[in-house]
C-alpha cells in the first residue's frame, strides 16, 4: 500500500500481530518485556496518529469519535501496563512462581489480547467485533490460568465457561440484529456494518432488535462483569498476574461495553423498540449494590478491588441508562477515569502484593510507614477510585448524581445508596492497610511508579482542568449516544 | 439636668445599697428569730461580723492559688455592679442602659463562675460538692429567670429595668403570666440566695449546705467580701422584684429633694416588708433536700414559660 | 422458494428441538453422547439443506464441521472420557426431569411467542427457524443449569451451539457462518481438552464441598 | 478576589513544597510560617473589602463548559475573616507546638491544603467548585486525623469521620441536584434566578441542613465529631472546631438565604428545632465526658446549636418581612460564629499545652495545672468565662442578641412560631447555664485542686508559640466582649445583603453601647460594665488592704476537719457531674449508678460505677451499621457457589429479561 493510504489502524493492528509473533521466539524474558513494552509504544503512537488524521471508513474497519476514545485509552494504558509487567515478572520470574516458559507464552498471550481488543474497538462489522472479542476472551483465560495453582486454575476454568455462554448469548443477539437489517439493507456484508445499522436503524424490525439487545446486553454484559453474570471476574482479577489483572479491570471491561453502546446507540435510534434506558439502569443499579455489599467480606485485596470494579461498571452502565447529555458524559467520563484509577490500583497493589508476600488483607498493615511512597500512591488511588477529589472519578460522579437526582430522585438516591456502602467498605480495608502499626517485611520495593504516577496524574488532571478538545469531544459522542 | 447630679444619683444609689445589704440581713435574722420567739441578735450585728472579719488574718490554704486570692473581690465587684444596675427608689439611672434585665442576670452568673471555680481551688472535697451542686441549681435556675424576663419584657417591651418599672407603674389591671412569673421569681431569688428551702444560710450540716460548702476555705477579710456579696445579692433581688412587680414610689430623674425622701421611704418599706416576708417563709417551711430542689426550680421554669406563652394566648400582645 | 423446501427445513429444524428434549430426558451418560451426535447430525443435514436451498456453497463447510468434528469426533472423545475418568455413569440432576420438561416445553413457548412477533419483515422460512433456534438455545442453557456433570454440560453447550448455528445458517445470506462454526468447534476443543487435560472431573459442581473449598475464591 | 486566589494558590504551593523538604528539620517552622504570613494577609484583604461590591473571578477549571466560578461577597468576607484568624492563631500555635510532633510528615502537607480548601469553600460560586472544595476539606482534614493514626481509636475515629462526611456530601450533592434542575446548570446566579416548586424547595432545603448540619455536627449527625476532633493534633482540633464547623455553617446560610431565594416560614422549622435540641444535648454530653478534648468538641455541637437556632429565627423573620429582627438574629449568628471561633481555638490550644506538658487528656487525671502553668491557665479561665456566656466577654454579647431577637418574635404572625421561640428560648437559656457548669467543671479538674498524677505535678508551662496563640485568641474574647458594636457594624454588609435589612449603625451611639432594636427597648455596653468591675474589684481590693488586715497565714485547708484525706479524695470530674447528671441524664442518656458492696468481711473495696447509654448511637446507628454488616454477611455467600449456580443466575436472568419482553410486546 502507498504512504498515502497508510491507515494508521492496518497498521496499529498489525504491529500487534506481529509482535505476538515475534515474541514466540525471543527466549531471554528481559528481551521480550523490552519488546513488548515497544510494541505496545509503536502501537500508542498510531492510536495518538488516529487524532491527526481518520482513514476512510471501509465495512471492515472504522474510525469515529465514540471509539477513538477507547482506542487511545486501550493503547495508553496497553503500553503503561507492559512497563509494568516488564519489573512485575522480574520478581516473579526470581521468586520461581514463573518460568521463563511461560514468561514467553505470556507476553505472546498479551500481545494477542491487546490485537484483539483493538481489533473489537475498531470493527465495523458486529461479527468481526465478536470473533474479537472472543479472541481477546480467549488469550485473557489463558494468562488468568498461567500460575497453574489450583486457584488459578478454578478461576480460568470459571472464567472459561461463564465467557463461552456469554459469548454463546452475544452471538445469538449478533444473528438476531443481522436479521433485523437483513430486509432493509439486503444479504451480505453489509448488513454487518455499523455505519449501515446505525444509517438504517430507524426501519429495522423494532421487535427483532429488542430480543436481540436482551441477548447482547446479558452476552457482553458478561464481559463487562454486570451482576449477576459478574462471578468469573473477581476470580479472574485475583488469581491471575497483576498486569493481566490491571488490564482486565481497565481495557477488557471497556471493550465489551463499548460493544454494548453500539447495539444501544442502534437500539436507541429506532422508534419502536423497548427503552433501552430502564434495563441498563436495573442493571447497573443491582451490580452498584451488590458489588459495594460484596466488598465489605473480601480477604484478598485484588479480588477487593475486582468488587470495586464491577461497582463502577455498575455507574457507568446506569450513567448510560439515565442517558442525556450530563447522563452520557459522565458514563464516558467515568468510564476513562476508572480505567486509568484501577489500573494504577493494581499496579500498585501488585507491588504490595510482592513486597509483603502475600494478597491477604490481614496481612498487610501500616504500608504508608513500612512503604511510604507506596502506601500514599495507594491511598490515592483509593481516594481517587471512591470519587473524592481533587481526582477526576469525582466530576462524573457528581455530574450522574446531580442530573439523575433532578430526573428521578429515588434512582439517584439508590445509587448513592451503594457508593456510600462501597465507600465504607474500601475506606474500612485501607485504614487497615495504609495505617495503623506496619506488619509483615519493611524491605524497599523495586516499585516501577512511572506507570502509577501517570496513571493518578492524568486522573488528577481530569478531575481539575480539562482541555477542551478532549470536553467538545466527549460531548459529540455523548450527543451520539443519545 | 446636668451630669453632675446624675453621677451622684448613681453613686449614691450604689452607696446606698452596699450600706443597707447588711442591715438587710440582720434585719431578717431578727425577724426570723423573733418569729421563733427568740431574742436574737441585734440587727447591726452582721455589720459586726464585717468589722471583726476584716480586722482578722487570712488563713491560706498551702496548695490555694492566685485564683482563691482574687475571687472574692471578683464576685463582690460583680454583684455590686449587678446592683448599681437596678432602679431602688430612682429610675432613669445614668449608667441604667450600660445593662439590661439579662446582663443583670448574667453579671451574677459570672459572679457564682468565679466562686464555683475558687471553691474547687483547694481540691477539697466540700469545695466540690458545693461547687457541683451551685452549678446544679443554676442550671435550673437561670433558665427560669430568663423565662421571667422574657415574660415581663414582652409586657413591657424593653428589658431595661427603667423602661419595665415606668411601663408597669402606670399599667392598670392585673395580668395571670406577671403573677406567674412573680412566683417563678420568687422562687428563682430563694434558690439563688441560698435560702430555705433550696439552702440553710445559718447551717454547717455537710451534707445539706450548698453556698457555705463553698466558701468553707475562707476566712478573714476574702470571707468577709463574700459574705458582703452574698447579702448584696439578697437586696438586689428584692430590690427587682420591687420594681418590677410594686413599681409605686419610683421616681425619675429631675424630681425634688422631698420626693426623694418619699421614695426612699417608700424604698425602705418595700423592703422591710419582704424581709419579713422572707423570714416567715423561712421559718414556716423545712429545707428540702438537695435533689427535690430541681423539682421546685422545674416548676419556676414551667411557670415562668407558662407565663410567656399564655401571654399570646391572652391576647395580649 | 417452494413450500416442499420449507418444509423440510422446518423438519429438520423442528428435529432439533425434539432431539434436545430427548438430551433432557436421557439421564445416563453414553446415551446422551449418543443423542448428542444425532443431535449435530440432524444440525449438518439441515445446514448443508441450507446450502442448497439458499445455494452457498461455503455453508457445506460447515455441515462437514458439524456431521464429522460434532457428531463424530467429540462424542468418541466424551466417551473416552467417561471411561477413562471412570466418571459415575448416571447424572445426578439437580431439577427433577419431569420438571425439567416442563421449563423446556415453557421455554419453547416462550421463544416461539416472542419470535411469532416478528413482523413480516422477515421470511417465514426466517421466523419459524429463528424460533425454533431460540429454542435450542433455551433449552441447552437449560440443561447446562439442570445437570450437575461436566460431560453433560459440555454437551448442553454444545446443543447451544448447534442452537446458533442453526439460526446463523437460518439467515439469509449470512456472512462468516462458516467461520464462526470453526470458532466455535475450536472453543468446544478447549473445553473438552480442559476436562482432559486439568482432570476437573466435577469442577463444576461436586458432592462434598470441603474438597474444592480451597480452590473456590477466597477460601484460602 | 484574585489575592484571595493568590492566596489559595499559595497555600497549595507550601502544601507541595512541604512535600519535598518534609525530612528537613525546616519544614514545620518554615511551613507553618508562610501560613501564618498568607492566613494574615487573606484575614486583612477580607476585614477591608467586606463593605465593597461583590467581585466574581472564572477560572478555566472544574466543570468543563462552565469554568470555576469564584465570587467575594459579603458573607464570604465575614467567613474568610474567621477562617483566616482562626488560621493564623493556628499556625502561631502550630510553630511551637508542631515541634513536638511524632510524625510531622504527616501533619505538614495537609495542613495548608485544609486551610486552602476551606477558603475555597467560601468564595466558591458555583455548585461544583464549592462541592470539590467541600470535599476535598474534609479529605485533608480525615488525613490530618490519621496523623497519629497508630494510636487505636484514630483507625476508627477516621472511619466514621470520612463516611458521615460523604454522607453530608450526598446530601448536598442532591440539594444541588434540586437547585441546578435536570440541565445541570451548576452556576450560582443561574440557581438564584431559578425558582423551585415550595415542596422541592423544602426537599432541598431539608437535604441542606443535613448536608451542612453532619458537617456542623447537628444532633443527630454529631456522631463523628467527638471522635475526629480530638483524634487530631491540638492546633488542627481547633481549626475543626473552631472553623470548620463554621464554613458548614457558612454552607448553610449560603444555600439557605442566598441560593434558595424568598423562604416560607416553615423553613425556619427544622433550624429551630435541631438547633435547640443540639444546644442542650450538646452541652450535657459534654458535661458527661471526662476527656477533656472530647469535652471541648461537645461544647462545639452546643454552640453549633445555638448558632443554627439564630439562623432560624432570622429564616423566620425574613421570611414575615421583618427585616430588621431578620437582621439583628443574622447578625447575631455570625457574631457568634466569631465569637466560637475565638474561644474555642483558646480552649484546644489550652488542651493542647496540657497534653504535650503531661501527656494525658483525662480530666480525672489531671488537676492543679494552675500552679505549675499559670498563664495557659488563665487563658483557658478567659475562654471559659467567654464560652460559658458570662459578661464581659464575646459569649455573652453574641448571646445576648440572640435573646434580643428572641424578643422579637411576638411580632411574628405565625402563632406557631411564637410558641415555639420562647420554648427554644429556654434550651438556649439552660444551654448556657450548663455550658458554666461544664466549664466550671472542665477548669476546675484540669487545672485546680491537687494533681491527680505525677504527670500533672510535674507539668510545664508550654513554649513561647503557643502561649502567644493562647494570649492572642483570649484577648481577642475580651475586646469583642468589650467592643461588640464595631464587630456589629462590621458584619452589617453581610446581614443586608442576604435579607434586605440591617440593624441600627452602633457607631453613632455614645459610649460604645450597643442597641440591637431601639435605645428605649434594650441596650448593653460591655465596656461600661467591664470598666465598672474591674474598678470596684480594684477599688475594693485597695480599701479593705488599705484599712483593714493584708496579713496571710499559710495553712493546711480545713475542709470541716477531714484532715489528712489524700488526692483520690478531692472531687473529681465524674463526681461534679453526678447532681446534673441525676437530674437530665437519667433521661437524657439513661445514667444510672450501681453500687458494689462486698459482703461483710470481704476485703474488696465497694465501688460507685456509672452507667450511660448514647441514645443517639444506640438508636441510630448501630441499627444501621449492623444491617450493612449482616446484609454483606448473607450476600458473601455468593462467592463461594459453583459455576452450575452461577450459570444459572445467567439463565434465570435472559428468561426474565425475554418474559418481559414477552408481556411487553
Amino acid at each position: 500500500m502507498s504512504i498515502l493510504a497508510f491507515n494508521p489502524i492496518i497498521a496499529l493492528l498489525l504491529t500487534s500481530l506481529i509482535a505476538a509473533t515475534a515474541l514466540a521466539f525471543v527466549r531471554d524474558y528481559r528481551w521480550s518485556a523490552r519488546l513488548n513494552i515497544l510494541a505496545s509504544f509503536i502501537v500508542l503512537l498510531f492510536a495518538l496518529l488516529l487524532f491527526r488524521s481518520r482513514p476512510p471508513v471501509n465495512d471492515v474497519l472504522l474510525a469515529d469519535d465514540l471509539n477513538v476514545v477507547f482506542i487511545v485509552l486501550n493503547a495508553f494504558v496497553g503500553f503503561t501496563t507492559s512497563v509494568f509487567s516488564a519489573s512485575y515478572i522480574g520478581h516473579e520470574l526470581e521468586t520461581g512462581r514463573l518460568t521463563p516458559g511461560y514468561l514467553r507464552f505470556y507476553h505472546v498471550m498479551f500481545q494477542l489480547m491487546m490485537f484483539g481488543m483493538d481489533l473489537a474497538l475498531t470493527a465495523n462489522n458486529i461479527g468481526l467485533m465478536w470473533v474479537a472479542i472472543e479472541l481477546a476472551t480467549l488469550s485473557t483465560i489463558m494468562m488468568v490460568g498461567i500460575y497453574r495453582t489450583h486457584e488459578a486454575l478454578e478461576a480460568a476454568w470459571k472464567y472459561f465457561i461463564l465467557g463461552s455462554v456469554g459469548i454463546a448469548l452475544a452471538l445469538f443477539g449478533t444473528i438476531l440484529v443481522y436479521l433485523a437489517a437483513v430486509s432493509t439493507i439486503g444479504e451480505g456484508m453489509g448488513a454487518m456494518a455499523w455505519t449501515n445499522l446505525l444509517r438504517h436503524a430507524a426501519t429495522l424490525d423494532p421487535s427483532l432488535l429488542n430480543i436481540a439487545f436482551v441477548f447482547l446486553l446479558l452476552g457482553y454484559g458478561t464481559k463487562v462483569g454486570l451482576a449477576p453474570m459478574h462471578a468469573w471476574l473477581p476470580d479472574a482479577h485475583a488469581e491471575g498476574p497483576t498486569p493481566v489483572s490491571a488490564v482486565l479491570s481497565g481495557l477488557l471491561l471497556n471493550v465489551a461495553l463499548y460493544a454494548l453502546l453500539r447495539f444501544k446507540m442502534i437500539v436507541a435510534a429506532n422508534p419502536g423498540t423497548i427503552a433501552v434506558g430502564p434495563l441498563m439502569i436495573t442493571l447497573g443499579l443491582g451490580s452498584l449494590i451488590f458489588a459495594a455489599f460484596m466488598l465489605y467480606r473480601r480477604r484478598d485485596i485484588k479480588r477487593m478491588f475486582a468488587y470495586s470494579s464491577i461497582e463502577h461498571m455498575g455507574i457507568i452502565v446506569f450513567a448510560f441508562g439515565m442517558g442525556g447529555p450530563l447522563g452520557n458524559f459522565a458514563g464516558l467520563l467515568q468510564m476513562t477515569m476508572h480505567s486509568l484509577t484501577k489500573s494504577a490500583i493494581f499496579f500498585s497493589v501488585g507491588h504490595v502484593a510482592q513486597v509483603k508476600g502475600t494478597q491477604k488483607i490481614a496481612d498487610i498493615r501500616g504500608l504508608t510507614s513500612s512503604h511510604p511512597l507506596l502506601g500514599w500512591t495507594l491511598v490515592a488511588g483509593v481516594v481517587a477510585i471512591a470519587g473524592l477529589p481533587p481526582f477526576g472519578v469525582f466530576m462524573s460522579e457528581f455530574l450522574v448524581i446531580t442530573s439523575a437526582f433532578a430526573r428521578a430522585p429515588a434512582l439517584a438516591a439508590l445509587a448513592a445508596f451503594g457508593l456510600l456502602v462501597a465507600f465504607g467498605a474500601l475506606l474500612l480495608r485501607l485504614g487497615s492497610i495504609a495505617f495503623g502499626e506496619p506488619t509483615g517485611p519493611t524491605t524497599p520495593v523495586r516499585a516501577s511508579y512511572l506507570p502509577i504516577f501517570a496513571h493518578l496524574g492524568l486522573v488528577l488532571i481530569g478531575g481539575l482542568y480539562m482541555p477542551g478538545a478532549m470536553v467538545t469531544w466527549f460531548q459529540n459522542v455523548a450527543g451520539l449516544l443519545k | 439636668m446636668g451630669m453632675t447630679s446624675a453621677l451622684a444619683a448613681q453613686f449614691g444609689q450604689m452607696l446606698l445599697v452596699l450600706a443597707l445589704a447588711p442591715a438587710l440581713t440582720g434585719v431578717t435574722r431578727k425577724m426570723k428569730a423573733r418569729l421563733q420567739r427568740r431574742i436574737g441578735p441585734p440587727i447591726f450585728q452582721p455589720y459586726r461580723d464585717l468589722r471583726r472579719l476584716f480586722g482578722k488574718d487570712v488563713v491560706l490554704a498551702e496548695n490555694s492559688s492566685w485564683l482563691f486570692r482574687v475571687a472574692p473581690y471578683l464576685i463582690f465587684a460583680a454583684t455590686w455592679v449587678a446592683a448599681a444596675l437596678v432602679p431602688t427608689f430612682q429610675t432613669g439611672l445614668l449608667f441604667s442602659w450600660a445593662g439590661d434585665l439579662i446582663a443583670i442576670v448574667a453579671l451574677l452568673g459570672a459572679a457564682r463562675f468565679v466562686q464555683a471555680v475558687a471553691a474547687l481551688d483547694t481540691g477539697t472535697s466540700f469545695g466540690g460538692i458545693g461547687a457541683s451542686r451551685e452549678v446544679m441549681i443554676a442550671s435550673l435556675a437561670e433558665p427560669a429567670m430568663i423565662m421571667v424576663v422574657f415574660t415581663v419584657a414582652l409586657v413591657a417591651g424593653s428589658t431595661q429595668l427603667s423602661t419595665i418599672a415606668a411601663f408597669m407603674a402606670d399599667m392598670g389591671g392585673l395580668r395571670v403570666s406577671l403573677a406567674m412569673a412573680l412566683v417563678a421569681l420568687v422562687i428563682v431569688a430563694l434558690a439563688e440566695n441560698a435560702r430555705i428551702p433550696v439552702d440553710n444560710p445559718s447551717t454547717h450540716l455537710e451534707v445539706t449546705m450548698v453556698h457555705e460548702a463553698m466558701v468553707l476555705e475562707y476566712s478573714g477579710r476574702h470571707l468577709a467580701m463574700i459574705e458582703l456579696a452574698a447579702s448584696l445579692k439578697l437586696l438586689l433581688y428584692i430590690s427587682i422584684i420591687a420594681c418590677i412587680f410594686f413599681p409605686f414610689g419610683l421616681i425619675t430623674d429631675g424630681a425634688g429633694p422631698p420626693a426623694h425622701a418619699i421614695s426612699l421611704a417608700f424604698y425602705l418599706l418595700k423592703v422591710i416588708i419582704a424581709s419579713l416576708l422572707l423570714a416567715t417563709l423561712e421559718t414556716v417551711i423545712a429545707k428540702m433536700r438537695v435533689f427535690r430542689v430541681p423539682n421546685l426550680l422545674g416548676i419556676a421554669l414551667m411557670l415562668g414559660l407558662l407565663g410567656t406563652l399564655l401571654l399570646f394566648v391572652s391576647g395580649g400582645m | 422458494m417452494s413450500p416442499l423446501a420449507f418444509d423440510i427445513a422446518h423438519m429438520f429444524a423442528g428435529g432439533l428441538v425434539l432431539v434436545s428434549f430427548m438430551m433432557l430426558y436421557q439421564d445416563r451418560l453414553l446415551p446422551l453422547i449418543n443423542v448428542l451426535s444425532l443431535h449435530s447430525l440432524l444440525l449438518a443435514l439441515s445446514v448443508a439443506w441450507q446450502a442448497q436451498i439458499q445455494n452457498k456453497p461455503d455453508l457445506y463447510v460447515t455441515a462437514v464441521i458439524a456431521l464429522g468434528f460434532k457428531s463424530i469426533v467429540i462424542p468418541m472423545a466424551l466417551r473416552r472420557m467417561v471411561v477413562r475418568m471412570e466418571l459415575h455413569r448416571e447424572i445426578e440432576v439437580a431439577v427433577g426431569t419431569g420438571l425439567t420438561m416442563l421449563l423446556g416445553i415453557g421455554l419453547v413457548a416462550l421463544s416461539m411467542d416472542l419470535m411469532l412477533r416478528v413482523t413480516a419483515g422477515a421470511s417465514p422460512l426466517v421466523r419459524e427457524d429463528v424460533a425454533l433456534a431460540l429454542s435450542v438455545v433455551l433449552l441447552g442453557l437449560l440443561m447446562m443449569v439442570t445437570r450437575r456433570n461436566a460431560v453433560s454440560q459440555v454437551i448442553g453447550f454444545m446443543s447451544i451451539e448447534n442452537g446458533l448455528i442453526l439460526a446463523g445458517t437460518g439467515a439469509r445470506g449470512m456472512p462468516l457462518v462458516v467461520e464462526i462454526s470453526v470458532a466455535f468447534s475450536v472453543l468446544i476443543a478447549f473445553i473438552v481438552i480442559g476436562i482432559f487435560l486439568f482432570r476437573i472431573r466435577e469442577r463444576f459442581d461436586t458432592v462434598d464441598l470441603q474438597a474444592l473449598d480451597r480452590f473456590r475464591g477466597e477460601r484460602r | 478576589m484574585p489575592i484571595v486566589l493568590a492566596c489559595v494558590a499559595g497555600l497549595l504551593a507550601v502544601s507541595a513544597l512541604s512535600l519535598i523538604l518534609v525530612r528537613h528539620r525546616a519544614a514545620t517552622p518554615t511551613v507553618y510560617g508562610t501560613c501564618l504570613a498568607i492566613s494574615l494577609a487573606l484575614c486583612a484583604a477580607s476585614l477591608l473589602s467586606i463593605g465593597q461590591v461583590a467581585s466574581e473571578t472564572v477560572l478555566p477549571l472544574g466543570l468543563p463548559w462552565l469554568g470555576a466560578h469564584f465570587r467575594l461577597d459579603p458573607l464570604a468576607c465575614a467567613f474568610l475573616a474567621i477562617i483566616n484568624f482562626g488560621a493564623a492563631s493556628a499556625s502561631i500555635y502550630g510553630l511551637g507546638y508542631g515541634r513536638h510532633e511524632a510524625e510531622p510528615a504527616r501533619v505538614l502537607p495537609f495542613y495548608p491544603a485544609f486551610l486552602a480548601a476551606m477558603n475555597l469553600v467560601v468564595v466558591a460560586d458555583d455548585a461544583y467548585s464549592f462541592l470539590f472544595a467541600w470535599e476535598l476539606m474534609s479529605l485533608a482534614s480525615w488525613a490530618l486525623v490519621m496523623a497519629r493514626h497508630r494510636a487505636a481509636k484514630t483507625a476508627y475515629a477516621g472511619f466514621v469521620y470520612l463516611i458521615m462526611a460523604s454522607f453530608g456530601t450526598f446530601a448536598l450533592l442532591f440539594a444541588f441536584g434540586l437547585l441546578a434542575g435536570a440541565h445541570g446548570d451548576y452556576a450560582f446566579d443561574t440557581i438564584r434566578a431559578h425558582h423551585l416548586s415550595p415542596g422541592l424547595a423544602g426537599l432541598a432545603l431539608v437535604l441542606a441542613v443535613v448536608g451542612t448540619g453532619s458537617k456542623a455536627g447537628l444532633v443527630p449527625l454529631h456522631v463523628w465529631l467527638p471522635l475526629a476532633h480530638p483524634a487530631a493534633p491540638s492546633h488542627v482540633s481547633a481549626l475543626m472546631s473552631g472553623v470548620m464547623t463554621k464554613v458548614a455553617i457558612y454552607a448553610f446560610i449560603r444555600i439557605a438565604f442566598d441560593l434558595m431565594g424568598e423562604p416560607s416560614w416553615w423553613w425556619s422549622l427544622p433550624a429551630l428545632l435541631l438547633g435547640g435540641a443540639t444546644a442542650a444535648i450538646g452541652v450535657l454530653y459534654a458535661l458527661m465526658e471526662t476527656d477533656l478534648k472530647r469535652a471541648l468538641a461537645y461544647s462545639t455541637i452546643e454552640n453549633v446549636g445555638i448558632i443554627f437556632i439564630a439562623l432560624g429565627l432570622a429564616m423566620a423573620f425574613k421570611a414575615s418581612g421583618l427585616a430588621g429582627a431578620a437582621a439583628l438574629a443574622l447578625t447575631a449568628a455570625l457574631f457568634h460564629a466569631l465569637n466560637h471561633m475565638l474561644f474555642k481555638s483558646t480552649l484546644f490550644y489550652g488542651s493542647g499545652a496540657v497534653i504535650v506538658a503531661t501527656g494525658e487528656q483525662d480530666m480525672e487525671r489531671l488537676g492543679g495545672l494552675i500552679h505549675r502553668m499559670p498563664v495557659s491557665s488563665a487563658a483557658f479561665l478567659a475562654a471559659s468565662m467567654a464560652i460559658s456566656a458570662l459578661p464581659p466577654f464575646n459569649g455573652f454579647a453574641s448571646e445576648w442578641l440572640i435573646f434580643q431577637s428572641i424578643l422579637v418574635s411576638p411580632q411574628l404572625p405565625q402563632m406557631g412560631l411564637k410558641l415555639l421561640v420562647p420554648a427554644v428560648g429556654v434550651l438556649l437559656a439552660l444551654a448556657a447555664a450548663l455550658a458554666a457548669a461544664c466549664f466550671v467543671r472542665a477548669f476546675g479538674a484540669t487545672y485546680l485542686g491537687r494533681p491527680r498524677t505525677t504527670a500533672a505535678a510535674e507539668a510545664r508551662e508550654a513554649d513561647r508559640w503557643s502561649l502567644a496563640a493562647m494570649l492572642i485568641c483570649a484577648a481577642f474574647c475580651l475586646l469583642a466582649g468589650v467592643f461588640p458594636g464595631i464587630v456589629i457594624d462590621w458584619l452589617q454588609p453581610a446581614a443586608t445583603t442576604l435579607v434586605a435589612g440591617h440593624m441600627p449603625p452602633q457607631a453613632s451611639i455614645p459610649w460604645l453601647s450597643i442597641v440591637p432594636v431601639s435605645a428605649s427597648r434594650s441596650s448593653y455596653n460591655g465596656l461600661l460594665l467591664f470598666g465598672f468591675v474591674a474598678a470596684s474589684a480594684g477599688l475594693s481590693a485597695v480599701v479593705v488592704h488599705r484599712f483593714a488586715s493584708r496579713t496571710v497565714r499559710k495553712a493546711p485547708f480545713w475542709d470541716c476537719g477531714y484532715l489528712g484525706l489524700g488526692v483520690a479524695a478531692q472531687y473529681s470530674a465524674t463526681s461534679m457531674a453526678q447532681p446534673i447528671r441525676r437530674v437530665f441524664a437519667t433521661v437524657a442518656f439513661a445514667a444510672h449508678e450501681k453500687v458494689e458492696m462486698p459482703p461483710p468481711g470481704d476485703p474488696r473495696p465497694a465501688a460507685l460505677r456509672r452507667f450511660l447509654r448514647d441514645p443517639v448511637w444506640d438508636f441510630m446507628y448501630a441499627p444501621i451499621a449492623s444491617a450493612v454488616g449482616a446484609s454483606a454477611t448473607l450476600l458473601n455467600h455468593i462467592q463461594f457457589l459453583t459455576i452450575r449456580r452461577y450459570l444459572n443466575f445467567v439463565f434465570i436472568a435472559l428468561v426474565i429479561l425475554l418474559v418481559v419482553l414477552a408481556l411487553w410486546g
